[in-house]
């Protein structure tokens, strides 16, 4: 670390913050790395350009070139350069610079990142953190607005997380990193620039759990319950507040952990409202969304008046941008099903 | 211990070996790091300057390129960088989602893209609006892409110009497949003497950049084209950069030297020069058409704007890297040679320019009256053959979409 | 294809024969080759040594080793080099030697082999077949054991379909060469051995559509059905054969088609049993169970007494074969959850 | 043009390049086909015959090796091969699932894993039970994997040997990664002097076979470790096949060629001559200790047995050839050796049969009493950190069980 360090060097651990979710997850970083100088970090274009999102900003400048690395064009090297270092005692933070460039890293993660632990029994760890940009609505070229995050829960072995807001960004992304286990740090990019007031003192509840973000008014006859993560939450929070005027109460829960899942918090307001819209914007197939589905008729069958509903990106490719207002899910969509649900 | 031949025959007492922290200044001459000198095994015949320099082996493949032929070349390119400004331009106006210009590699697309013949395949990766161009490809079916309405919209089959790939490298194992296909079919080593091609031969040249050459497909690639000899040219545009990452991420040797360890040609042009793009690019596909297998081919030259609309250079890079290029540049090394030895008057030069103001204006009109596609384009042709389940979501998905139409009409 | 043509150049089309599994893969293969000259078959070991599994045997030594083609050991280069031969206009036919080698070509797959179609907007097919051995029970050293089926199931773009018997072997393989879109062939590794009378004259029904392989008694009060495909069709019908013993009755289905799902036979029989068991060997989360379990909820919410059960491998990576047969779903874990689902 | 020097100064009208359909009969010796030649740049120290030839290059790196040393080699391969066939032998009986025979490449391991020191990491792939003796590993640990009761048992920090791995070539790019961190760690380049390196200076090794080259990852591997100058040492055995498929599905050059195109050296060691291996890999590890980056060794060797237990050679080699390696047995040739040279007599080698004996015993012994594992072991170690949904899983499987038990125990 350089004697001269920037002006976000003070920013963590300085009480509440207004900051974006890029600058959440910045100033986790940071933390991280200030805590634990075996943290490192590789990606493409993650060191004098500071990540084409500019997450890791001011990171190599702070850090030097040893501890964020700008690598090779080759994602398969990234992850397997990494979890070499961290056989090795490092703690590294790999950046996929798109969701849709994760696929040349695959096998790395699934027979490698995923199975060394279990494989080893547990004589060695790998604490490797995957960052994935991910998801639509950024009016990109193909490749750059894909959901892949179904395939990786469908791993043993990988945690699945995902944040939505700028607190989850900074604290999610330091108990990723102090995290034993392998992370894929979903991060929702196209809320990127949203702005909240972050709390940098008080560490919250656990990484690996649900959150009941919004409980609806109990009183009120039409009920359900909306559970998403990510980008969607956005639209779900909206969606409820709009349902609420028109005297439809939600609640709504974020996920958080993707896998594994956590569903207590779900199944326990399902049994209250009886009704689960599941939203993300990944294709329904063989997907999280059928996950939520399946678990949630298994454990609240007796409680549930209309089959769990799904809000999803459609079972194709991503579409050309101009038509991704239709392929993800919106409030109106959200609103739509909701509506269906209640009128089961 | 600089040079590869040594490396086969180590002498543990000698100097140590160069590193890629601590490179040799021959390394960093032939690449290493961004500069503009291409090192000594450059193949170039045009100068910055514009004269004519004198190549026994390459000569002969462009006996056929005289001052008419220049003009052409000379045309491709101002038209071609013409509408990549104007790409540039309609993404800060709106009208694009991005744009990925190609300023500074026109010769190396152009000279590349001319050496094909009708029959022979190209694989591109994003950036070879230049290439398409030399296929005969309307440009305005590029825009789209850009605009964000489609994902390429000419006839890929007919022009022999495959969609465009935006992931990094892996075109390239595509790229040798088709080749295996024209052996398999026939259409290589029907030459008489080595001389000649065949009409009937084909060969596949693919494109991809100085950042790609790390990636596993590529490699890949490398290995099946050789081992089954397929007839691919392997053209690598090093610009300099992979985003904001100079070639030394990549290598620690000129990236052209790759070839060495796989046992095909590996060559280094000078990607400025389009004469001399065609011609080594000629003699590579040349090779391919007789049965030799692949040819590698590093087209040094440099990426003169952003990354992309959204990418912002002067983060990583210094202003002065720029201006020394600005004087390699490809277009005004022709427009040097064709005034000073080919007779080319002030006429000839606003004509061309006239055209290009032209085009433009066409692409202009084009992109910004390209209609938005209809939202069932979401759900065609995800499958050949139809599919019930999708069919269900679309019908599913257009009632709901129709339903707000109601609503508004009643509303 | 050389002028001596071996006995089994003749075994194709000759009506009904005693076949493996293998053996009408085979066969399957061979017919297609006959038929069409642009049918072409790239892998491992493929050629001289006719496979690991023998299922390409004896294919080279008739057809040429510009049609049986033992490739470098490259999964990327197998699936990529395959995409370029169908854009050429050829029908390649990968193998996959294992299950857990397809990772190395997950990205071909991904990224070009599922998208080409729809990003060329129909101007480009890729009928390309990329055969995948899969599935444990042979008692092998990791990644020689894994289903990992769902992964691509939640791709669209794939059609992804498994053989549970040789009939299908014979004819589903011919179909799926003849098919101008992408194929994911999934073979029951396990059950390569298993023999049947096919006939290989009458082509049967549609490649991409479930069936009802055995209907239960209506008349019996205590009904299920049981989905499965694969290697676990054959533990269904031995559990279905053993329950009616029990009295109890059991619709079996034979899904075939994994992605996209033809599910009507699935919601018919639910809607007359009421309950549904879902076995599989691959992992639950986020899977292709789930996906059953999501859309038989929804489309059968007023017929289910029960939820949804489902028998699956547990969420972990496949463990040391030792311990294979308490990973793998059997006679009595099936039954077991029909008890379960029954008693709900 | 069959020299990769004058593949960088193409000659077009000369004769055709090599192909891979058409080698010279120069690659043909060269190891594109399967043969027992290793070409003029095979570095060999001890003749198939025992003879000790000089190599004023690596002679400095075995010149602590003497009689002594030499029956420790001796006695290591012959324990190593008795374990091996012990394998073999287990598997027939039915007491493994699977055996992976390294018969014939006992002097690429002894030699390589020998020239290792403790701190020094080794990643190897799947057939390396040699390396393992060499690092100190027990053997018995190894048998489970193979039995299937686990995937791998050893002490893999402490011990540095890494799990085997079985997915061809990825577990290369993990080695660049460990070799990274030795580097960022201050663990290269301490010495003094380029004679020596630092006590506390280390490197990784890591193993994989000719086949593996093709792979992706074993390029970005070398991509990785040139650019990093990491100190890893690629170790490629080329046993000349990769199960059915000859070398020459992998590549028209010499394997150890292909570190020229990346700039780092390359060099074909007799992969049956224990004390070349040895030699070779000091001096590359000694390379690699100083900073200077990447070496990559191709031992030039043979596998004499079947791919595993499951593969029957018979149906894609012929019989002669294995005949013909037999006489470069690397066994063998330290035995002629040590009795002409270096005066061992009987007794030494009885006395080294005879503890094969015994440690065929012991392995024996171990590996039918070797328990299975209990049920719990499938949900255990998924995570480091627990996982409720995971829990829930195994106590609703172990209750299951347990049911059966009970219902057992009343019947
Ligand atoms: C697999 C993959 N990883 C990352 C990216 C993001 N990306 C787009 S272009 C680029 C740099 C490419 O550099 P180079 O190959 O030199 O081509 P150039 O853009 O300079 O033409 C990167 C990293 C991608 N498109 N694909
Ligand atoms: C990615 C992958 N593909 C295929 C296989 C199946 N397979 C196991 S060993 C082998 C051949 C390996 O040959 P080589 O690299 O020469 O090593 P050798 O077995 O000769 O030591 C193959 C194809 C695998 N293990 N991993
Ligand atoms: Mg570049
Ligand atoms: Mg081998």
């Amino acid at each position: 670390m350089t004697a001269t360090m920037s002006r976000d060097a003070e920013q963590a651990g300085q009480g509440t913050q207004t900051l974006t979710i890029a600058k959440g997850l910045n100033l986790g970083l940071r933390a991280a790395m200030e805590a634990d100088n075996k943290v490192i970090l590789l990606g493409e274009d993650i060191g004098r350009l500071g990540g084409v999102f500019r997450v890791t900003d001011g990171l190599q400048k702070d850090f030097g070139e040893e501890r964020v690395l700008d690598t090779p064009l080759s994602e398969s090297g990234i992850i397997g350069a990494a979890i070499g270092l961290a056989v090795r005692g490092y703690r590294p933070v790999c950046e996929i610079q798109f969701d849709g460039f994760i696929f040349p890293g695959f096998d790395q993660i699934i027979s490698q990142l995923a199975k060394l632990h279990y494989r080893s029994e547990g004589r060695i760890s790998v604490p490797v953190v995957v960052r994935v940009p991910y998801g639509g609505g950024i009016g990109a070229v193909e490749h750059h607005s894909e959901s892949p995050e179904s395939l990786f829960c469908h791993i043993a072995g990988l945690k699945v997380v995902s944040c939505s807001n700028a607190t989850d960004a900074y604290w999610m992304m330091q108990q990723a990193i102090a995290s034993d286990d392998p992370v894929m740090f979903f991060e929702p990019k196209r809320r990127y620039w949203e702005k909240a007031d972050v709390d940098t003192t008080a560490e919250p509840g656990p990484l690996m759990a649900s959150r009941l973000v919004r409980r609806g008014d109990q009183n009120t006859t039409k009920r359900a319950t909306l559970v998403s993560y990510g980008p969607q939450m956005r639209t779900c929070l909206d969606a409820a507040t709009a349902a609420a005027e028109d005297g439809v109460s939600l609640d709504v829960i974020d996920l958080r952990s993707l896998s594994p899942l956590s569903l207590e918090p779900v199944f326990e307001s399902v049994r209250r409202t009886g009704r689960l819209v599941m939203v993300t914007e990944a294709p329904s197939e063989s997907s999280i969304s059928s996950e939520v589905a399946a678990r949630v008729q298994q454990e609240c069958f007796y409680s549930l008046e209309a089959p769990v509903h799904r809000v999803t990106g459609f079972d194709t490719p991503y579409p050309p941008a101009k038509l991704e207002e239709h392929y993800l899910p919106d409030l109106d969509r959200v609103l739509y099903a909701v509506d269906q649900t209640l009128a089961y | 211990m600089s040079s590869p031949e040594t490396w086969t025959h180590p002498e543990p007492g000698a100097v140590p070996a160069a590193t890629a922290a601590q490179p040799t200044p021959e390394q960093v001459i032939a690449g290493l790091r961004a500069t503009t000198e291409g090192g000594i095994e450059l193949t170039q015949l045009l100068t910055p300057e514009g004269e004519r320099v004198a190549s026994p082996i390459f000569d002969g493949f462009v006996s056929d390129i005289g001052a008419e032929q220049l003009r052409g070349l000379y045309r491709d390119m101002v038209l071609v960088r013409r509408a990549d400004r104007e790409g540039n331009a309609l993404q800060r106006q709106g009208q694009l989602g991005i744009w990925v210009p190609l300023l500074g590699q026109e010769a190396a697309q152009i000279g590349s893209g001319r050496a094909l013949r009708p029959t022979d395949m190209a694989f591109p990766s994003y950036r070879e609006h230049g290439v398409a161009w030399a296929r005969g490809v309307d440009l305005k079916d590029i825009f789209g892409i850009f605009r964000c309405t489609d994902q390429g919209s000419w006839d890929f089959q007919g022009s022999r110009l495959h969609p465009y790939t935006i992931v990094i490298g892996n075109q390239v194992v595509n790229a040798v497949g088709y080749a295996m296909g024209q052996k398999f079919d026939g259409k290589v080593g029907n030459a008489s003497h080595e001389d000649t091609a065949a009409d009937s031969d084909e060969a596949t040249i693919t494109y991809f950049g100085d950042g790609a050459t790390s990636q596993g497909d590529v490699h890949e690639g490398f290995v099946w084209s050789s081992v089954y000899d397929a007839p691919v040219v392997f053209f690598c545009q090093n610009n300099q950069w992979a985003i904001s990452e100079p070639t030394e991420r990549q290598s620690r040797l000129p990236l052209y030297q790759r070839a060495r360890g796989y046992g095909f040609p590996g060559v280094r042009v000078d990607g400025n020069d389009v004469l001399a793009c065609l011609a080594v690019t000629r003699w590579a596909l040349h090779t391919c058409r007789n049965g030799n297998g692949p040819v590698l081919i590093e087209a040094f030259t440099y990426r003169m704007d952003a990354h992309t609309t959204s990418d912002d250079p002067t983060r990583y890079r210094l202003s002065e890297e720029l201006e020394v290029w600005r004087l390699k540049d490809p277009i005004e090394r022709v427009r040097a040679h064709l005034t000073r030895t080919e007779g080319a008057d002030q006429e000839f030069f606003d004509a061309v320019d006239a055209e290009a103001d032209e085009f433009a204006v066409e692409l202009r009109d084009y992109c910004v009256n390209m209609p938005d596609p209809p939202p069932e384009r979401i759900f065609s042709n995800v499958y050949a053959e139809p599919s019930p389940a999708l069919d269900a979501q679309r019908d599913s998905y257009l009632s709901y979409l129709a339903g707000f139409e109601s609503t508004a009409g009643e509303g």
